[in-house]
């Protein structure tokens, strides 16, 4: 049964890859311009030619797409080009993606830290001073934007303290402190927004599940408030959480655009961001391509996460 | 061929509805399917009140819906006045329902909170388009009046005011609207505190005489059953135990069955004795029901007959059918 | 005579945005020792606060109470939480109506029993998984070890009801709150539970509190009764002497109103006119005044105090049955 | 946040800003307020509450204040079109996708996750950049054409957001017995759809259709800040962007345009946050 339900379950994921990917190599064919134009600006006719071949794009959308998904399924993402020359995407990629990796961990850590720990905590105290101070502060953050307060930090701590750099990454290999003292901004700026976010949803789960039946069945028992608290009642509230969490995952690694442009952390939002700004169409292809495989891919993971926190869902979904 | 047999029919001018060998199944993940209803046939004669008496999960709201094309049956034949609801064209069907109505469990959650009580009870009217506004107006007041509510009080208020013996008051007054022949009430008064019950109860079987309703009325409760009705058919995993007039059947059950949900019901006097030992165990899952007689693993008077064959009805009294291979009578 | 809990003058009102609820008033009833005592009552009766409110299950900012709970010769009322925490599970325990919700969900059966054993009685592991599958059998659960790998939604209505069962008896407590403990379940299955607990009762020599809506409940299962109506205790006696003799017409309503396998069919039922008593406003009279048949003007006027009639028969009401008053019908 | 009762301060206080920046976002070009284009030569990096400057005046010589009114216009405007629009299909798409179920409510919720899948950001600068190019890329793209194109790429991030909570709204009402009571009255699907669901969804939407105008703001200011966002950097976003780049030495330029966005998303999200508490309880009573 759970076997049928997995398999279900990718073809519709892999549905949805070939969807956004397919999709994008329509808007390829969208633009007015022949890309090869765009790519080579100062190009002589032939050198165009060259590249419209090369790349694919006299084979017609699908002749193309299919082209396209043989190379990018090798590895071979395609090539950024400017001016002089040509780099592959998979290259930059290898120095872009552990920056966003370790944002997104470092990001997902912090704000579920902190989310669990004050939802729980406000929960428990529904109603008392602690859960509306915490509410109320949240609130505010959840809608200041993540950019502003980077760019905030940056004024403060980066400027006029000078207690942390504002720019660049350093890597683990560049000493430890190193590494984190450039990771500390960004982090903080992704992670008040989301810290805010589970918050609110774990918040509301466990209100919800703090009223039913079976916590005061627990309560008979004679068990503890703590052990009520993250025995019984933490682990059903907590699937909305994780679930959330996960899909998060793909948004973090290459949509954390602004962010990564104000500290110069240049990971694979960045990467993004210069493939659309610079007209590298088939960079960007292949990159959103990568995105949303880990949106699928942790989508699935999740899933089956979900599976192992709540096994109601286990059968559940498959009498769907 | 296997069945749960064609003995009860009554072949006579006054049947108005007629189901013949109707299966409903539901597809459940992996490839499973529910029985939920599998070949019934059953048929309700003019002015009759029909009973589908069974526990949870025996099939008889979803065989109450299927009258109504609400899912429509995956096979059978529903013929009511003599047209077979299941071949009709989309459009006829539609106004082919507007003769058979229902009445639902759930006051609250079949009334739309967001509408006043005389859009409720209007709104088939206005479906149909029947009569001037002010018309419509005067049937609204007329239905509230019949069921016992006040129009001016309640005609402006929203369902949720209301409790929810006052909900099914509603409900009710809004299947009359259309006039229908037959009026379904699928579990009208479980989610009711006792002593509204007996009111709700009381106004079906008043509105019955008045409009000449034909009833099927769908309930768990044995002893509601006996009250409103002139006929009764027990169910069990998707079929037809017993089927006969309910003085028979609650004086002298044949099936097995039916006599041990007879004897569970608590009885309130506390000198009642009960005379056999309570039924072990619960129904088994309608996705893979048992051989043959499908109540045989809960049966006391079980044999091998049982797994090998299935039941077919059988008169064993004066208007009294039962599937059994060992009928108590 | 040993009472095993005692309630005196318990009020409880909850805080809502409508004003206060007041959901129990002025509530004084004893349990003995050994005993099944019945609190019957419909929707917003108070029963089921009452009970909660008696083992200190209601807690939160919008609950209010007032009034003394003894247990077993501990004042409740005067404990912290914790001490009260240690009555639970070894003194007191319950059971709920509905055990698909009172089940936690992503915990296996095995843990949930064994959870107690292990934190109230302080057993090891494994003497604590010996003791649950003794108390599985003792359920009577077939196949116990299997049992303890199993999540409640794997199991049917009846199996999770006799796990809950499990889960309440596992420290063996002196007085067992059973709310509404078959309303969720099958007729066949509602018997199979009340036996068990009868069973289970003499047994483990277990005071019972059966809280429920049906007077055919509790007329097989209960040694006394108390009516709770409006929030109040309005009848209260031995089981036997409340059926021979009633006193409240609300009981004698509520009995005729309940229609039962025995009556003739095709009968109308006896009704009680009007609704339930809006929580939030309390009368001045007699809470059952507004539908009451023999309702006359001192009871309007006057609240009825709570009056023994010998054989511990308590009513509350100014012209009780069976007493030759002259009254207007 | 979760009192009972209905209004409280913070939601007057909401509810007053909203309507005060509406209020400045349509009568702006009437008050006797400065073009925000104006360049004050003399004031240049005058700090705040300067006479005549009460929030300042940026590095390239623009007054803060009529900034800041300028850009309620700007911003409130493509929030409240995108988020209207937006809403409007994703509403209809999800709705009916799901009442009749099948094939069609599979293909709209693939749909919907195909541009979920896509983060919201890279999304909005694609179509931004796919459909802002123009035949002869060294010509420069018409202003309109710019907006229009930002407003349709926040529209596509906007449908399948509202369009999901729509149709999970409507999956539950869909299921409620009184939709089956009007089938089997007879009704048809689309005036079932129309009568029954749609008043029931709504709500909801409306109060969900508040955070989204929140999402597009920043969504908007996001877009400004990578250079792509309304033309000309004159929403609260552009300003942003501008006073980015001098934020050690003007940082006024910078918190202005930050505060005037922070309260205006504080006051969506907070409004539909009480609708939804309202419903919520309402829900409750049913």
């Amino acid at each position: 049964m759970r076997a049928t339900y997995f398999l279900q379950r990718l073809s519709q994921l892999l549905i949805v890859i070939f969807c956004v990917t397919f999709g994008c190599s329509l808007l390829l064919q969208l633009i007015p311009v022949s890309p090869a134009e765009i790519l080579l600006p100062v190009g002589s006719p032939e050198e165009r030619a060259l590249l419209t071949k090369e790349i694919g794009l006299d084979r017609g959308p699908i002749g193309y797409y299919v082209k396209w998904l043989s190379e990018f399924v090798r590895g071979d993402f395609g090539d950024i080009y400017y001016s002089g020359g040509r780099e592959a995407v998979s290259s930059r990629l290898v120095v872009a993606f552990p920056r966003s990796l370790w944002l997104m961990l470092y990001t997902q850590i912090v704000a579920l830290a902190a989310a669990i720990a004050l939802g729980v905590w406000s929960a428990y105290r529904v109603g008392r001073r602690a859960d509306k101070v915490i509410s109320n502060v949240l609130f505010v953050f959840s809608s200041i934007p993540g950019f502003a307060i980077a760019l905030v930090l940056v004024l403060i701590i980066g400027v006029r303290l000078q207690w942390l750099p504002t720019l660049d990454y350093q890597p683990y290999s560049a000493g430890v402190w190193e590494h984190f003292k450039h990771m500390i901004m960004p982090v903080l700026s992704l992670s008040v927004g989301l810290i805010a976010s589970y918050t609110r949803l774990l918040r509301a789960d466990m209100i919800a599940t703090l009223r039913e039946d079976y916590i005061t069945m627990a309560a008979s028992k004679g068990l503890s408030d703590r052990r009520i608290l993250w025995r019984h009642a933490f682990r059903p509230s907590s699937v909305t959480l994780f679930t959330s969490a996960a899909l998060n995952m793909g948004g973090l690694i290459g949509g954390a655009i602004v962010i990564e442009t104000i500290f110069a952390t240049y990971g694979v939002g960045f990467e993004v961001f210069a493939a659309i700004s610079g007209r590298q169409y088939i960079a960007l292809q292949s990159l959103v391509g990568l995105i949303s495989i880990f949106y699928v891919v942790f989508n699935v993971i999740v899933d089956f996460a979900v599976g192992f926190v709540d096994p109601r869902t286990r059968d559940r979904r498959v009498n769907k | 061929m296997a069945g749960s047999g064609y003995a009860h029919l009554r072949d006579s001018d006054d049947v108005v509805l007629a189901l013949r060998d109707i299966v409903v199944e539901f597809r459940v993940g992996g490839g499973r399917v529910v029985n939920a209803v599998s070949r019934i046939s059953i048929d309700v004669r003019r002015g009759e009140t029909l009973a589908i008496v069974g526990e949870s999960g025996c099939g008889k709201t979803t065989l109450g819906k299927a009258i109504l094309q609400l899912p429509a049956p995956n096979t059978g034949q529903v013929m009511f006045e003599g047209t077979d609801l299941t071949k009709l064209p989309k459009e006829q069907l539609r106004s082919a329902r507007t003769a058979i109505q229902m009445v639902f469990q759930d006051p609250i959650s079949s009334l739309d909170p967001r509408m006043t009580v005389g859009e409720i009870v209007g709104e088939p009217l206005w479906i149909w388009g029947r009569g001037s506004e002010a018309d419509r107006e005067a049937k609204v007041r007329e239905l509230l009046n019949n069921v016992g509510l006040d129009p001016e009080l309640v005609l402006h208020r929203r369902s949720y005011e209301f409790s929810g013996g006052q909900c099914q008051r509603i409900s009710i007054a809004r299947s009359l609207a259309l006039e229908p022949r037959m009026l379904i009430c699928d579990e009208p008064v479980s989610a009711l505190d006792v002593s509204i019950q007996a009111q709700i109860l009381n106004l079906l079987q008043d509105m019955k005489d008045r409009y000449g309703l034909t009833m099927v009325f769908i309930s768990h409760d044995l002893a509601v059953v006996k009250a409103v009705s002139n006929r009764i058919m027990v169910m069990y995993l998707g079929k037809i135990c017993e089927v006969g007039s309910p003085d028979a059947i609650y004086s002298k059950p044949a099936h097995h069955y039916t006599s041990a949900l007879l004897d569970s019901v608590p009885v309130p006097d506390p000198a009642y004795q009960r005379n056999n030992v309570a039924l072990q165990g619960e129904p088994p899952s309608p996705v893979a029901p048992p051989t043959g007689c499908r109540f045989r693993t809960r049966c006391p008077a079980a044999s091998p007959l049982c797994a090998a064959e299935e039941p077919l009805l059988r008169e064993v009294a004066p208007d009294q059918f039962v599937a059994c291979h060992h009928p108590r009578l | 005579m040993n009472t095993i809990l005692s309630i005196a003058a318990m009020n409880i009102k909850f805080v809502t945005p409508r004003g206060l609820l007041e959901a129990v008033h002025e509530v004084s009833l004893d349990i003995p020792v050994g005993s099944s005592v019945g609190i019957v009552g419909e929707s917003g009766s108070g029963k089921t606060v009452l009970s909660r409110a008696a083992m200190g299950l209601l807690s939160g900012s919008t609950v209010r109470r007032e009034g003394k709970v003894v247990f077993d010769g501990k004042e409740l009322t005067t404990m912290t939480r914790e001490q009260v925490r240690n009555e639970f599970g070894t003194g007191m325990a319950m059971i709920f109506q509905d055990p698909m919700t009172a089940l936690n969900p992503v915990r296996r059966v095995g843990t949930q029993i064994a959870e107690s054993l292990r934190i109230r009685l302080g057993m090891s592991k494994k003497a604590a998984v010996v003791r649950t599958i003794e108390l599985l059998s003792l359920v009577q659960i077939p196949d116990p070890q299997a049992m303890l790998r199993k999540f409640p939604y794997q199991l049917s209505g009846g199996m999770r009801q006799r796990v809950m069962i499990a889960i309440a008896i596992s420290c063996s407590p002196k007085l067992l709150f059973a709310d509404e403990p078959t309303t969720a379940l099958d007729v066949t299955v509602q018997s199979q539970i009340l036996q068990l607990l009868s069973d289970l009762r003499r047994e483990l020599k277990m005071s019972m509190v059966l809280v429920t809506h049906d007077l055919g409940v509790v007329a097989g299962n209960t040694d006394y009764v108390a009516v709770m109506y409006a929030g109040e205790i309005v009848e209260q006696a031995p089981t036997s002497e409340l059926f021979a003799n009633m006193k409240m017409p609300y009981t004698e309503a509520l009995l005729k109103s309940i229609p039962t396998i025995h009556m003739q069919s095709g009968k109308r039922l006896a009704v009680i006119e009007g609704r339930l008593p809006d929580p939030t406003s309390r009368l001045q009279g007699c809470s059952f005044a507004p539908r009451c048949p023999y309702v006359q003007p001192k009871c309007t006027a006057e609240h009825p105090p709570l009056v023994n009639a010998g054989n511990d028969h308590l009513y509350r009401c100014w012209f009780p049955l069976g007493q030759t008053i002259a009254r207007k019908q | 946040m979760s009192t009972n009762k209905t209004y409280t301060v913070p939601t007057y206080a909401a509810f007053g800003w909203l309507t005060f920046s509406t209020f400045l976002a349509v009568f702006g070009p009437l008050l006797p307020v400065e073009s925000f284009r104006t360049i004050h030569g003399d004031f240049l990096d005058a700090k705040p509450f300067t006479a005549g400057h009460w929030f300042g005046v940026d590095s390239n010589g623009y007054d803060i204040f009529s900034g800041i009114i300028n850009g309620a216009r700007l911003s409130l405007f493509v929030a409240f079109i995108t988020v209207g629009i937006g809403g409007f299909i994703g509403s209809l798409l999800g709705i009916t996708a799901a009442y009749y179920r099948g094939r069609y409510d599979s293909i709209v919720n693939t749909a919907f996750n195909v541009v979920l899948a896509v983060p919201n950001l890279v999304l909005a600068l694609a179509l931004v950049a796919v459909l802002a190019t123009n035949v002869d890329i060294n010509e420069a793209v018409p202003t309109w054409r710019r907006l229009a194109t930002l407003m349709i790429s926040l529209t596509v991030v906007i449908i399948p957001i509202l369009g999901r909570i729509a149709r999970a709204s409507a999956l539950t009402w869909s299921g409620r017995e009184f939709v089956v009571a009007a089938r089997s009255m007879g009704m048809r699907d689309r005036h079932i759809i129309w009568r029954h669901i749609v008043p029931n969804v709504l709500p909801v939407l409306i109060a969900v259709g508040f955070l989204a105008v929140g999402v597009v703001i920043i969504a908007e200011a996001s877009l400004s800040l990578l250079g792509v966002g309304i033309p000309d950097g004159a929403s609260w976003g552009g300003m942003i962007a501008r006073g980015r780049n001098d934020l050690e030495y003007n940082p006024h330029a910078l918190y202005f345009p930050i505060i005037a966005l922070a309260l205006t998303v504080i006051s969506t999200n907070h409004l539909g946050d009480v609708l939804r508490g309202r419903l919520d309880r309402r829900e409750a009573r049913l």
